[in-house]
Parts: structure tokens; C-alpha cells; sequence
């Protein structure tokens, strides 16, 4: 690709040094003088500010430039071993353009909101010093023009989430959740790792672009080697973006401060998976079998977080599935080959599932400081204390109403078109595969849950009367502003996300499409998809609406009818209801199947077994003591009786005669 | 920089220089008073470090031979000659010691009351057996400075170490030293065979290495002798026993010298001496079947079992296992990605166990007690040791962006065209890695701070700083610029390829080898 | 030429003498049949003097004064163990226990 | 004629030397030690050992055996309960006897042919006693008249040094015998 002096472009190693500065200062500040708030935070959202311009300022300079392949920035050689050659060098397309929007965008409003979440917290610069260096290594992952080089990113983003998840570290449960997180991340990695080596060994290259080139017509499509390529990468995605069976990280991950759970754990890290399988599109695109199984996977990852949201009673818990769910309806996209539609999904869930924790975070930090007040010791995490609040929040009532509506997929707002675009490609793709008929079903009726559980989530938090407590009612009140305002911004993106992509019955031009053309352009030529138009597109979006809005109506009366009663007498769940709310108990099921054998495994039999006892008892002592007893065996032989000596005189007289005369 | 090194003649005294300077030191640290023995050691240790940079620009590695070649007569009658030379491969591991041997002296300042004198001296002893093994290009030089190493670390584990030394030290003696006997056997034989084909009685390696071909009745017995000493200091599975016992017991700078230096001479020795002398055995379809299997059981092995143990030196010295059982991977996968992987491992784990081992010892030194149990949650007392230990880890277990991914991406990369399903169980090691090495620094410095004894931790002191500083620097660098690094030792390998070729027809020990393959 | 019987009576002298130390208990006896059996070996010697030349006599003289020492120090020691344990019986005497 | 005379001794040999052995009482063994001795004295004398034999008598049967007597009286050990070993001795004995008569039996064939043939590889010798070389000094040796010239000759000359260390060992030994049978010294 020839490099011609771009304007803005050259400036985009900016976007990744300025957080990178960030994170050192701040660091330096964590250990040396922790309490200096003002320029932690002044740091922390000003670089991730000018990040943010810079980054427009290069899309902008992008918009203008006609470019056939990305445009790559080179810093250094990193890894130069004979044939192989990769350089730390950045590719920047319009796939990864949008990305960096997305992740400095949503990125900067998220650290606004934690200035004021996490004000009172001594960790203060530690918080904001992990938050820049995820920030970091996320634009890693989304402009390393090698595979190795986004490697650092994915793992690098796995280590932030490991650090902000356990961020509380004096909690075993934190500290805990994050292992557990940067584990399974790894069983995933363990996954790209060996896609690396397939790939370096059949067409080596590690270079996304030299890749799409060499991938058509070096690897046999639908052959053994792309669809393990492709198979391994997606055991890599569905690690990080906790799909089916890898998900359970998510759901502790939790335990991390709210807008860790916002920015890391819904709009930006979940996505890599997403963002992998769109940028190696070609690859897929070659191998059906793998696309086929992606779509599955997310088709069940839907329906089935779905399900299990429907139960949980603490706020994020709820978000937290309905990400895992949304993510599903992503995969669905992009493994049916609409990789536009599952982008598109990307960029809308990124705006509203952002604003839903942070409201959600408002919340939980007003109840916190409510109970703070009055000295009471209960969850402020947990819906059923709550109730009523529009009266207090109204601001954020409204935001989470509207986030709500965008979930749903209700019209106007951006959730409708990006969830409707995935459903209609499932539909179209089910001419070819029948199977994909069952996926958009399955896509039917999460959409249904899903708008059943969020509505539930609105009503238990805002609507009916008020479960708090008297007491600590008054101190119930909106948070403030610098709380409020990136809610607001997020609330409009997730309002008119939808014109990123009208569709064309509505007037619009595809806009994000045609953005992103170049970018799916080689996968065109193994997986063509036309997408339903004219009646059957009217038939669908109706049903779909149609869909949300009972979704919505029913959640709602469904939690109005019966009282809900406050969290420490409620009674315990029954029957199918306690399976949803233990997550049909899959995390003791992991526990009892996969890490309890190791751990046994590995101290009785391999430690104390194999190791103390046979190599270190068996050989090494055990040669000693062979060395003893025959020392003492000789000893025993001189027992002082001279009759003994002569006959054993004897018998060598004897011997040696007989070996003489032989 | 080079022509300043050839005006002042560099090149010829510098590797004598290397050797003689530790024993002068030594004995001046032994004849002055035990309370400056410390700052005499740390001055010849640094002055060693500062000689020893040098040797970066002076060795021209390009043409992957052997450089800086001298040798003066020793004991003609045998063909023995003190003949010395350093290449792409030996360089690092030379620059690696004389990095360590300063921190080890800093970083013992505290650490040992009782007889100081006599420590210091054997440290440097130590460097100097062990930059010996590094540099030498004579079989019987090689052995002197093989067994010359053996004695200090002893008396080293032996004296200052902690309850059952003695167990520990006369295993890790008797361990390695019935290894080299059968390697003294190895060489002897070899010798005395090659002086009866050719007539010519000498040890010098070029000599050997020309006429190793002519030996192949004699090879497999031969390479089996090397193989075992060397197969006990790497060490790989069934041989493995000594080293947690070892490491246990160790005094800090005598465990940082013995994981990141002394472990690597198993390794070096195969790529110098085990394989290029007899290749046509040692790559031939069994004992690659073996190698490659034992390696494998050594990183799963080593990773499971250090998930469980209580002790946090012994954790470390498993993980070291499961490291080394990568690096061997990659000696025998043949490729030069995998080979220079391992020369990464080798270079890296120095770094990072090293820096591991330092941060126990002044965890030690603290509360005296390496139980994981009787720490938690001093993460809030000492931040610095934590963010180190932190980045320690992390490299340990080969997180991108630091040195210990580098090594191990190279060599599952190079690995993979002819060991498919090998890399693939040896990249589950990875995710164990990760396992046992998060669970302990959880263990350690997360979690709840209910002992009192903790609380009262205080951070690191200054010196305790400057010890870390360069491994820290250091892991981040070759994290992110390996590049000098592997374009200085990728000549080196080359040649060692070249050398290390299995022939057309592989001698093969057992018959089952031919079904298998 | 007496050769083949004499060997064959030294032989015999031999195995008594053997046999007599494997049975007696008695030091002093044991000592004799020790004797008995340097006398057989002499024979030999002499008997083969004939046929190798005088080296064997002369060996017999050497056998003759080693014996006449051995029995006297071996006495002597007899002498001071039979003082220390009044006994003269090898069976006790086994204080060289292992 | 010499053969009849040496069958003679021989049998008187044996037969004390097996007296020798199973006599209950020290003294009644002694004695008939010094008859087998004797009965040896004969025989070297037929083995042209005229010397060996006088040497014989003097020294083995006269001092060592007197030695023995004197040591024995000085114990006054008399008669003892039979201090011969129990049942697993004898079997022993016998088995050991068994094993070295019949290695001895295969020893009697070398005869000096056999042992020459041997060292020929196979071929018969003609004169088998030509075949060792200093044979002639045995031919000479066997000339009645100077039987001592020859033995002292080379024992003088050839064997001087061993003789001078029997002599050094004789004193040691004297000295030991001092010291070790002395109550006080």
C-alpha cells in the first residue's frame, strides 16, 4: 500500500500514545500521591478527549481519501525471525475507523461519568490509570494491521478487565471474578494462538490485508484449513465476547465498578469477538460450516441469556445477560454474512447498553449514598430495594426509558434497525439453509424476552411505590451533572443511531454500508446475500415491532401485578424460576466438571503422586536407600566368627579352582 | 563504538578478562574485612557488568561462527587447550550472568548475616564456572568450568540456606554431578575414538565437531552421555525433582543464579554440544518423539503441579519447568523461528523468574515465611512491590507486549508445521500458566488483609528499587523491541541448523520408532 | 619320578587339613591343621622340584620360616585372648563383630 | 623298590594326619602332627630333597611342634568336652572335601606331557622334561654327591634377597610374640 502523506492520517499513532501518557501519568500519580483527584481526572478525560478529536479529525481525512487497501502507519520492526516479519504498525480502514470512533467516543463520556462515580473512592488515580491503559490496548486491538499485534491488544484489553473487574481487590468475590475473567479470556486466546499458526504455516502471512489477498487463492474454500482457521478464531471471539460456553465471566464480571462494566463489559471489549470476524470477513466468507456455526451459536447465546435475565433481581446482573444476549444477535449477523448489519448492531448496542449501565450506575450511587446516610447495611444493587425513583431520577428515568425503547426495537429509535437489519439477513440466508430460519426464530423470541426484561427492569427501578425505606427516602436524588450529562449524549446517540444505516424503504441510503463496502467487498465473492425487500421487509419489520411492543406491555403489567417484596425477607425462588435465577447452574456445573478435577488432579495424583512419590520417593530416595541396605547387608557378612571367614575362604578357593580348570 | 573497542585491543583480553576478574575478586573479597565484602563484590560485580557490554558491538555475529577465538596451550600431551570464543548464541547467555551478578550482590546486602565473606566470594566463583561453560571451546575446559560451577552453588545452598539445606544441596550435588560423570565418560570416549579414525589426539570443539561423523557406531551411547547431563540440568521431566527442593532452600541470589543462568547451561549445552555432534541420533524419529513428548509432559506437568503448591518458591520453580519444557520444544522442533524462540525463552525467563525470585526474597526477608496461606491483601500496604510483582508475573506468563510472549510465540510458531498436535497441547500450558500464577498472586496480594503481621509490610526500600529497575526495563524492552536482539543471534542459529541436520537416514534406536512415525 | 602319587598325597594331606580347620573349635588345633596343611603344600612344592629345578625347594624353606612366624605370633595372640576370656574355644571369640 | 617305600609313608601320613585331626585331646593330636611330619620327612627324602628333609625334621617337627606342646601344657587345656562342630559342620566338610578331591583329581592329569603338549598348542612333545628350561639344573641336583651345592648356590645367589627378608621377618616376628603373650611390659 503506498504511503502518501495523508494530512490528519499520520497523526493516528496519537490516538493510542496520548491514553498511553495518560495511563503512565496517572499511574505514577496512584503510587506516589493518590489523593491529587483534580489532575487525575483532568488527565484522564483530557487525553482521552484529544484522543477522541484526533480520532474524528483522521475519519474525516479518511472520508475524503478513495484508498483500495487500509492505510498502514509503520512505527518498528517488532518481531523480525528470518522469513517472518511483523511490524508494530497500525491499518487503518473504515472498519477500524468506525471502531476507533466508537471506543475514544464512548470512551471519553464514560470517564466523564466516572469523575463523578467514582469520586469518593481512594483508588481514585488507580481507577482512571487501568481505565486510560484499556483505552490503550483497545485501539491495539483495533488497528494492529497483524494479528499478532491486535493479539496484544485482545490480551492487553483481558488484563485491563482482570485489573478493573478485581479493581476492589480487598473482596475475595472481586478478586476472584477477575481471575476467572482473564482465564476463560485466555482458554479463548488459546483459540487465536493457534489460528496464528495455522495461518503463519499455510499462507505465511500474519497481515489482515496480505491475508484477504492470499486467502482466495491459496486456501481451498469451504477446505480442512479455513474452517479450522476460521474455528479457532471464533473459539478465540467466543472467549472474549462471552459467548455459549464461555460466557460465565461475564456475568461476575460484575463485581467491577460500574462504568468498568459500561465501557469494558457492553461497548467496547465484548465487541472484539464481533470486530475479529468482521475484519478476517474473508476468511469466514470461505468457510460455511464456520459461518453456519457462528450464526448458531449466537442464535443460542440469544435466546438463552435471554432466558436467564428474566429471573435476576440485581440491576446489573440483568445488563449484564442482556449484553451477553445482545452479543449473540451480533454473531447472528455477521455469521449469516450480513457483516454490516452485525457492525451496525455493534455501534447502536455500544450507545445504548453504555447508557443503560451508566444509568443503571446512577442508580446504584444514589441508593448507595441513601444507605450511606442512614448507616443501613442492604444491596444497593438490587432491584427489589428500589422502586418508585422516577420521582427522585427523573432525568435518568427518561435516558433509561429511551435506552429501553432502543433495546426493545422499538421504530424510531437505533435498536430497531440494527436488530431488525440481522433478523432480515437471517430470514434472507434461510432460502439457502433452512437452519437459518430456526436462528431468526430464535432471534424472534429473544427479541420478545428481551423486551419483556428490560420493561421489567424499568418498572421494579422507577415504577410502582417506593421500597427503600422511609428513612432514607429524602436522600434519594439525581445525580449530578457530570454524571448526568454523558447519559445525555448517550441517550441522543442511541435516539438517532438509527440514520447511521436507514434502510431504503425509509428514505435512507444504507449510509454505514456503503462506508464499509470496501472493507466486506472480498467477501462478496463467496457469500452473496440479498436482503429481503419490498413485501416480505414490510411483513418482517411490522412482526418485529409488533414483537417489542407486546414484549414491552407484557413486561411491565407482569411486574405491577404481583407486590414485590423488599430484598432480605423475599421469599426464595421456585421451581423453574430458582433454575433461571442460579443460572441453571452452569458456573457449579463448570466448577464441578472442569476445575475441581484439575486442582484434584493435579495435587493428588500429579503432586503428591507422581511427584513426592514415585520420581522423588521411588528414584531418587528410594536409590539411596538401596545404597544403605547394601552397606548394611555387608556388614552383616562380618559377624566375627572366624569358622564363618574360613568357609567363605573356602568357597573362593573353590570358586577360583573351578574357574581355573573349566 | 567499535573502533574505540579495536583501538584498546577489546577483542583479545576481553574474554580472559572475563574469566580472571570474578576469582581476583573473590580472593580480594576473601582477604578484606567482613563488612565491606559486600561493596568489594558489588564493585567487581558491576565492573564485570560494565567490561562485559562490550562484548554487544565486538562480536560481529554476522557471519554466525565463532569470534573473539583464543586458545593457549594447556596440556599438549592430550590435545588440551585453554581455547575460548563466543557467538550469536553464547553472547546473550554471557551478557544475561553478568547482568544478574550485580542484582544478586545488591539484592543480598540484607539477605545474609552469617559468613559474608565467604558468600561473596563464591558468587563470584559461581560466575566465573558458569561464564566458563559459556565461553569455552575446548570439551575438557568445558567440564573443568561444568564441575567448578557445581561447587559454589552448593556451598551456597548448603550454608545459607533454609532448614533442610542439606537434603536439598547434596540432592541438586549427586543429581547433576552423576549427569556430567557419564558426560566425562562421553567425552573421553568420543575423544580417544576420534583420536583412533583420525590420529589426532585433541578436545578442541572444531576438531570434534569435524569428525564426529566418523563415530556414528558409537553415537547413540555418546549422545545419550551428553544428553542425560544435560537433560538433568534443563531440567526435563523425569529429572526434575532437585530443582524445587533446590530453589526451596536457596538463598535469593543463589536461586535468581540458579533458575535464570545455571538451568540455561542444560539447554546451551544441547544446542552447542549434544546435537551438532551427533544430529543423525539426536534428531532422528525416537529420541525427537521422546524429547518433544517429555517437553510436553514438562509444561503441562510443571503448570499443574504448581498450581498447588504452598509454597511460592516451589510454584516458581515448577513454573520454570513448565517454561523450560517450551524451550526445549523448541530446540528440537528445528526450525529457525522455534530455535530462536528458545534462545528467547532462555533470555526471557532469566528476566522474569529472576525478577520473581528477587521479589520473594524480599518478600522472605520480611515476614520469613514463603507460605502463599500467611499472605493477602498487601496490595494496599506495599503498591510498588505489587505493581512489580505485577509485571513479573504477567511476563511469566507470557502476556503480549512483554518478553515472555515473544519467546513463546516464536517457538509454537516455528513448532507447528512439523509438531501440529504437540503445539496444541503446548498451548493449553499457556492458559494453565495463566491459571496458577494469577491464583497465587491473588492469593498473595489481593484478597482480604486479615493477618495483622501483614499490615505492618513496609515498601521497597531504594536498593530493593535498583535491583528490580533493570529486570523491569528489561522485560518491557525485549517485550516491545526484540528486534536487535533476534537480528544479533539469527546468524548463530542459522549456523546451528545447518550443523543440525538429521542426515538422510537417521540412526534409530528402538524399532517401534519407524511404526510410530 | 614320584610326581603323579606325591601331588596326589599332598592333595589329600591337604583336604584333612582343611577339613580339621572347618571342625575343631579348639584354636590350638586349628592352628595344627593349618600346619598340616603348609606341610602338604611343601610337598607339592618338593615333588615338583623335581621336574621346575630347585626354585621349589627353595620355596619350602621360605614356606618353612613364614609358618614357624605364623605359628608364633598366632600363638602368642592365642595366649593373650585365652588370658583375657579364659576360653580357648573360637565360638566366643567374636568381638570383630560387624 | 622306592615306590613300595613311598606308598608305605605315604599311607603312615595320612593316616595320623587323620588321627591328627580327630583326637579329642590337643596333646595326643600334637603328636601325631609330628609322626605326619615325620612320615614327610621320608618321603622328601625319596624325592631326592635329602636337605628338605633334615631341614624338615630340625626345624618344623622339632621347634614348631615342641613350640605347640609347650603352648598347650602352659594352658593345660586336658581333655575337653569334644569341641567339634555340630551336624551342619561335618556335612559342610564333607561337601568341601567332596568338591576339592575331585578338583584336585582333575588337577593330577596335568601331567608334565599334558602341561608341555599344552604350551605347544596341541603337538605331543617328544621329551617333555627338555621342554623346561631349567631343567638341567634339576638333572644336576640329582647327582648324589653334592646335593647342597646347588640348593645353596642358588639360594644364595638367585634367591638372596627373599632370604633376607624371611630373616627381618622372623625377628618381627619374635618381637610380636614378646609383646603380645607379655603380661607387663
Amino acid at each position: 500500500m503506498p504511503q502518501h502523506s495523508y494530512g490528519a492520517i499520520p497523526w493516528i499513532g496519537l490516538t493510542v500514545l496520548l491514553p498511553l501518557l495518560g495511563f503512565l501519568v496517572n499511574g505514577t500519580l496512584a503510587l506516589v500521591r493518590p489523593q491529587a483527584k483534580r489532575v487525575v481526572s483532568l488527565v484522564g478525560t483530557g487525553v482521552l478527549l484529544a484522543s477522541f478529536i484526533v480520532a474524528v479529525l483522521v475519519v474525516l481525512q479518511l472520508r475524503q481519501e478513495t484508498l483500495i487497501g487500509p492505510y498502514t502507519v509503520t512505527f518498528w520492526h517488532w518481531i523480525v525471525v528470518d522469513t517472518l516479519q511483523i511490524d508494530f504498525a497500525f491499518a487503518l480502514d473504515h472498519l477500524s475507523a468506525v471502531m476507533l470512533l466508537v471506543v475514544t467516543g464512548v470512551g471519553f463520556l464514560i470517564h466523564v461519568f466516572s469523575v463523578g462515580y467514582m469520586r469518593e473512592d481512594p483508588g481514585y488515580a488507580r481507577f482512571f490509570a487501568y481505565l486510560n491503559l484499556f483505552i490503550v490496548f483497545m485501539l491495539l486491538l483495533v488497528l494492529g494491521s497483524t494479528v499478532p499485534l491486535m493479539f496484544v491488544g485482545w490480551e492487553g484489553v483481558g488484563l485491563c478487565s482482570y485489573l478493573l473487574i478485581g479493581f476492589w481487590y480487598e473482596e475475595k468475590a472481586n478478586a476472584d471474578a477477575g481471575k476467572k475473567a482473564f482465564i476463560v479470556n485466555r482458554i479463548g486466546d488459546f483459540g487465536v494462538l493457534l489460528a496464528m499458526f495455522i495461518l503463519w504455516t499455510s499462507i505465511h502471512t500474519l497481515n489482515f490485508a496480505v491475508i484477504a489477498e492470499r486467502a482466495p487463492t491459496m486456501l481451498e474454500a469451504g477446505g480442512p484449513v479455513v474452517t479450522m482457521v476460521t474455528l479457532f478464531l471464533f473459539l478465540g471471539c467466543v472467549g472474549k465476547s462471552a459467548q455459549i460456553p464461555l460466557y460465565v465471566w461475564l456475568p461476575d464480571a460484575m463485581a467491577g465498578p460500574t462504568p468498568v462494566s459500561a465501557l469494558i463489559h457492553a461497548a467496547t471489549m465484548v465487541t472484539a469477538g464481533v470486530y475479529l470476524v468482521a475484519r478476517t470477513n474473508v476468511l469466514f466468507a470461505m468457510a460455511p460450516l464456520s459461518s453456519t456455526l457462528v450464526a448458531g451459536i449466537g442464535a443460542l447465546t440469544a435466546l438463552f441469556a435471554a432466558t436467564i435475565g428474566l429471573r435476576q433481581y440485581d440491576i446489573k446482573k440483568v445488563l449484564a445477560y442482556s449484553t451477553v444476549s445482545q452479543l449473540g444477535y451480533m454473531f447472528i449477523g455477521v455469521g449469516t454474512g450480513a457483516y454490516v448489519a452485525g457492525v451496525f448492531h455493534l455501534v447502536t448496542h455500544a450507545f445504548f447498553k453504555a447508557l443503560l449501565f451508566l444509568g443503571s450506575g446512577s442508580v446504584i450511587h444514589a441508593m448507595h449514598q441513601a444507605y450511606h446516610a442512614t448507616h443501613a447495611h442492604e444491596d444497593a444493587q438490587d432491584m427489589r430495594n428500589m422502586g418508585g425513583l422516577h420521582r427522585y431520577m427523573p432525568w435518568t428515568f427518561a435516558l433509561m426509558t429511551i435506552a429501553t425503547l432502543a433495546i426493545a426495537g422499538v421504530p424510531p429509535f437505533s435498536g430497531f434497525f440494527s436488530k431488525d437489519e440481522i433478523l432480515a439477513a437471517a430470514f434472507a440466508r434461510g432460502a439457502e439453509h433452512p437452519v437459518f430460519y430456526l436462528f431468526w426464530g430464535m432471534g424472534l423470541v429473544g427479541a420478545l424476552l428481551t423486551a419483556y426484561y428490560m420493561a421489567r427492569l424499568l418498572t421494579m427501578t422507577f415504577l410502582g411505590d417506593n421500597r427503600t425505606g422511609t428513612a432514607e427516602q429524602e436522600h434519594l436524588h439525581e445525580a449530578p451533572w457530570v454524571m448526568t450529562a454523558p447519559l445525555v449524549v448517550l441517550g441522543a446517540l442511541s435516539l438517532a443511531g438509527g440514520i447511521l444505516n436507514l434502510p431504503a424503504f425509509v428514505g435512507g441510503h444504507h449510509a454505514l454500508e456503503t462506508w464499509l463496502d470496501p472493507v466486506f467487498e472480498p467477501a462478496k465473492k463467496f457469500s452473496q446475500l440479498v436482503m429481503p425487500h419490498g413485501s416480505t421487509e414490510l411483513l418482517l419489520i411490522g412482526g418485529a415491532v409488533v414483537i417489542a411492543v407486546i414484549g414491552l406491555v407484557a413486561g411491565i403489567r407482569g411486574t405491577l401485578v404481583r407486590p414485590i417484596v423488599v430484598a432480605k425477607n423475599a421469599p426464595a425462588e421456585m421451581g423453574f424460576a430458582r433454575v433461571l435465577f442460579n443460572k441453571y447452574y452452569i458456573d457449579e456445573l463448570y466448577q464441578f466438571l472442569i476445575v475441581s478435577p484439575i486442582v484434584g488432579l493435579s495435587r493428588l495424583v500429579l503432586w503428591k503422586g507422581v511427584d513426592q512419590s514415585v520420581v522423588d520417593g521411588f528414584f531418587v530416595n528410594g536409590s539411596a536407600a538401596l545404597m544403605r541396605g547394601l552397606g548394611w547387608l555387608g556388614s552383616r557378612l562380618q559377624t566375627g566368627q572366624v569358622g564363618v571367614y574360613v568357609i567363605l575362604f573356602l568357597v573362593g578357593v573353590v570358586w577360583i579352582l573351578g574357574s581355573v580348570l573349566r | 563504538m567499535t573502533d574505540f573497542l579495536t583501538s584498546v585491543g577489546y577483542g583479545q583480553w576481553i574474554l580472559h578478562a572475563l574469566i580472571a576478574l570474578p576469582v581476583l575478586g573473590a580472593i580480594v573479597v576473601l582477604f578484606g574485612t567482613t563488612a565491606n565484602a559486600k561493596r568489594i563484590g558489588l564493585v567487581v560485580a558491576v565492573l564485570e557488568f560494565i567490561l562485559s557490554i562490550g562484548l554487544w558491538w565486538a562480536v560481529d555475529t554476522r557471519p554466525g561462527t565463532m569470534q573473539l577465538v583464543a586458545a593457549i596451550p594447556w596440556i599438549p600431551t592430550w590435545g588440551i587447550s585453554y581455547r575460548v570464543g563466543i557467538d550469536g548464541i553464547s553472547l546473550f547467555m554471557v551478557l544475561l550472568t553478568t547482568m544478574l551478578l550485580p542484582l544478586c550482590v545488591l539484592s543480598s546486602f540484607t539477605y545474609i548475616a552469617k559468613r559474608e565473606k565467604a558468600y561473596y566470594a563464591l558468587l563470584l566463583l559461581l560466575t566465573t564456572g558458569v561464564l566458563g561453560v559459556f565461553i569455552s571451546l575446548d570439551l575438557f575446559v568445558f567440564y573443568v568450568f561444568w564441575e567448578l560451577m557445581l561447587i559454589p552453588m552448593y556451598f551456597l545452598i548448603g550454608i545459607w540456606g533454609g532448614t533442610n539445606r542439606l537434603y536439598a544441596a547434596i540432592k541438586f550435588f549427586v543429581f547433576t554431578m552423576a549427569g556430567s560423570l557419564l558426560m566425562l565418560v562421553a567425552i573421553l570416549v568420543m575423544v580417544y575414538r576420534i583420536r583412533v579414525v583420525t590420529g589426532v589426539l585433541s578436545f578442541s570443539y572444531e576438531h570434534l565437531l569435524l569428525n564426529a561423523v566418523k563415530v556414528r557406531s558409537w553415537s547413540p551411547w555418546l549422545f545419550g552421555g551428553f544428553g542425560l547431563a544435560f537433560a538433568i540440568k534443563v531440567p526435563i521431566f523425569p529429572f526434575h525433582t532437585w530443582l524445587p527442593d533446590a530453589h526451596v532452600e536457596a538463598p535469593t541470589a543463589g536461586s535468581v543464579m540458579l533458575a535464570s543462568v545455571l538451568l540455561k547451561m542444560g539447554i546451551y549445552g544441547f544446542l552447542r554440544f549434544a546435537i551438532p555432534f551427533f544430529p543423525s541420533v539426536a534428531l532422528g524419529p525416537d529420541i525427537t518423539a521422546l524429547v518433544i513428548g517429555l517437553a510436553l509432559i514438562g509444561i503441562i506437568y510443571g503448570a499443574l503441579v504448581a498450581m498447588v503448591q504452598p509454597d511460592i518458591k516451589k510454584l516458581v520453580a515448577y513454573s520454570s519447568v513448565s517454561h523450560l519444557g517450551f524451550a526445549m520444544l523448541g530446540v528440537w522442533a528445528g526450525s529457525v523461528q522455534s530455535v530462536q524462540g528458545a534462545l528467547m525463552v532462555m533470555i526471557g525467563h532469566g528476566f522474569s523468574t529472576g525478577a520473581l525470585f528477587f521479589l520473594i526474597g524480599m518478600l522472605y526477608e520480611r515476614r520469613h515465611t514463603r507460605e502463599i496461606s500467611a499472605y493477602g491483601g498487601i496490595a494496599r500496604v506495599v503498591p510498588l512491590f505489587s505493581v512489580i510483582l505485577m509485571i513479573a508475573s504477567l511476563s511469566s506468563i507470557g502476556l503480549p507486549g512483554l518478553n515472555g510472549f515473544i519467546g513463546e510465540f516464536l517457538i509454537l510458531l516455528g513448532s507447528f508445521r512439523n509438531h501440529p498436535v504437540a503445539v496444541g497441547l503446548a498451548t493449553t500450558g499457556v492458559i494453565f500458566a495463566a491459571a496458577y500464577l494469577l491464583w497465587a498472586l491473588q492469593r498473595l496480594i489481593f484478597n482480604r488483609l486479615d493477618k495483622p503481621e501483614n499490615s505492618s509490610l513496609r515498601d521497597l526500600t531504594l536498593r530493593e528499587v535498583l535491583v528490580m529497575a533493570p529486570l523491569v526495563i528489561g522485560i518491557v524492552w525485549l517485550g516491545l523491541f526484540p528486534g536487535p536482539v533476534l537480528r544479533k543471534m539469527e546468524p548463530a542459529t542459522k549456523r546451528y541448523l545447518e550443523l543440525a541436520d538429521p542426515g538422510i537416514h537417521p540412526i534409530k534406536l528402538f524399532s517401534f520408532a519407524d511404526k510410530s512415525k | 619320578m614320584l610326581l603323579g602319587p606325591a601331588l596326589a598325597l599332598s592333595a589329600i594331606l591337604f583336604s584333612i587339613g582343611v577339613a580339621g580347620v572347618l571342625l575343631r573349635r579348639n584354636a590350638i588345633v586349628l592352628f595344627m591343621c593349618i600346619e598340616l596343611m603348609l606341610n602338604a603344600v611343601n610337598l607339592s612344592f618338593v615333588a615338583l622340584a623335581q621336574v621346575h629345578g630347585l626354585g621349589g625347594q627353595i620355596m619350602v624353606f621360605f614356606v618353612m620360616t613364614v609358618a614357624a612366624a605364623e605359628a608364633a605370633v598366632g600363638l602368642a595372640i592365642i595366649l593373650a585372648i585365652f588370658r583375657h576370656t579364659q576360653s580357648v574355644d573360637l565360638q566366643n571369640i567374636n568381638v570383630l563383630q560387624g | 623298590m622306592t615306590a613300595a617305600v613311598f606308598y608305605l609313608l605315604g599311607a603312615s601320613a595320612i593316616a595320623s594326619a587323620l588321627l591328627c585331626i580327630t583326637r579329642k585331646n590337643p596333646v595326643s593330636s600334637a603328636l601325631w602332627l609330628v609322626s605326619t611330619m615325620f612320615a614327610l620327612a621320608g618321603i622328601y627324602v625319596l624325592l631326592h630333597a635329602q636337605f628338605i628333609a633334615v631341614f624338615q625334621v630340625l626345624v618344623y617337627a622339632g621347634a614348631v611342634m615342641v613350640l605347640f606342646l609347650f603352648v598347650i601344657m602352659l594352658l593345660n587345656l586336658g581333655r575337653e568336652a569334644s569341641d567339634v562342630r555340630g551336624k551342619p559342620a561335618w556335612a559342610l566338610a564333607a561337601a568341601v572335601m567332596v568338591i576339592l578331591g575331585a578338583q584336585f583329581f582333575a588337577v593330577w592329569h596335568y601331567t608334565p606331557a599334558q602341561m608341555a603338549s599344552e604350551q605347544h598348542s596341541g603337538a605331543a612333545v617328544a621329551d617333555p622334561l627338555a621342554f623346561f628350561p631349567n631343567n638341567a639344573l634339576a638333572a644336576e641336583a640329582a647327582r648324589p654327591d653334592d646335593a647342597f651345592g646347588a640348593l645353596s648356590a642358588s639360594l644364595f645367589q638367585n634367591y638372596l634377597v627373599p632370604f633376607e627378608i624371611t630373616s627381618v621377618l622372623l625377628l618381627v616376628a619374635a618381637i610380636g610374640a614378646v609383646v603380645l603373650a607379655k603380661r607387663r611390659i
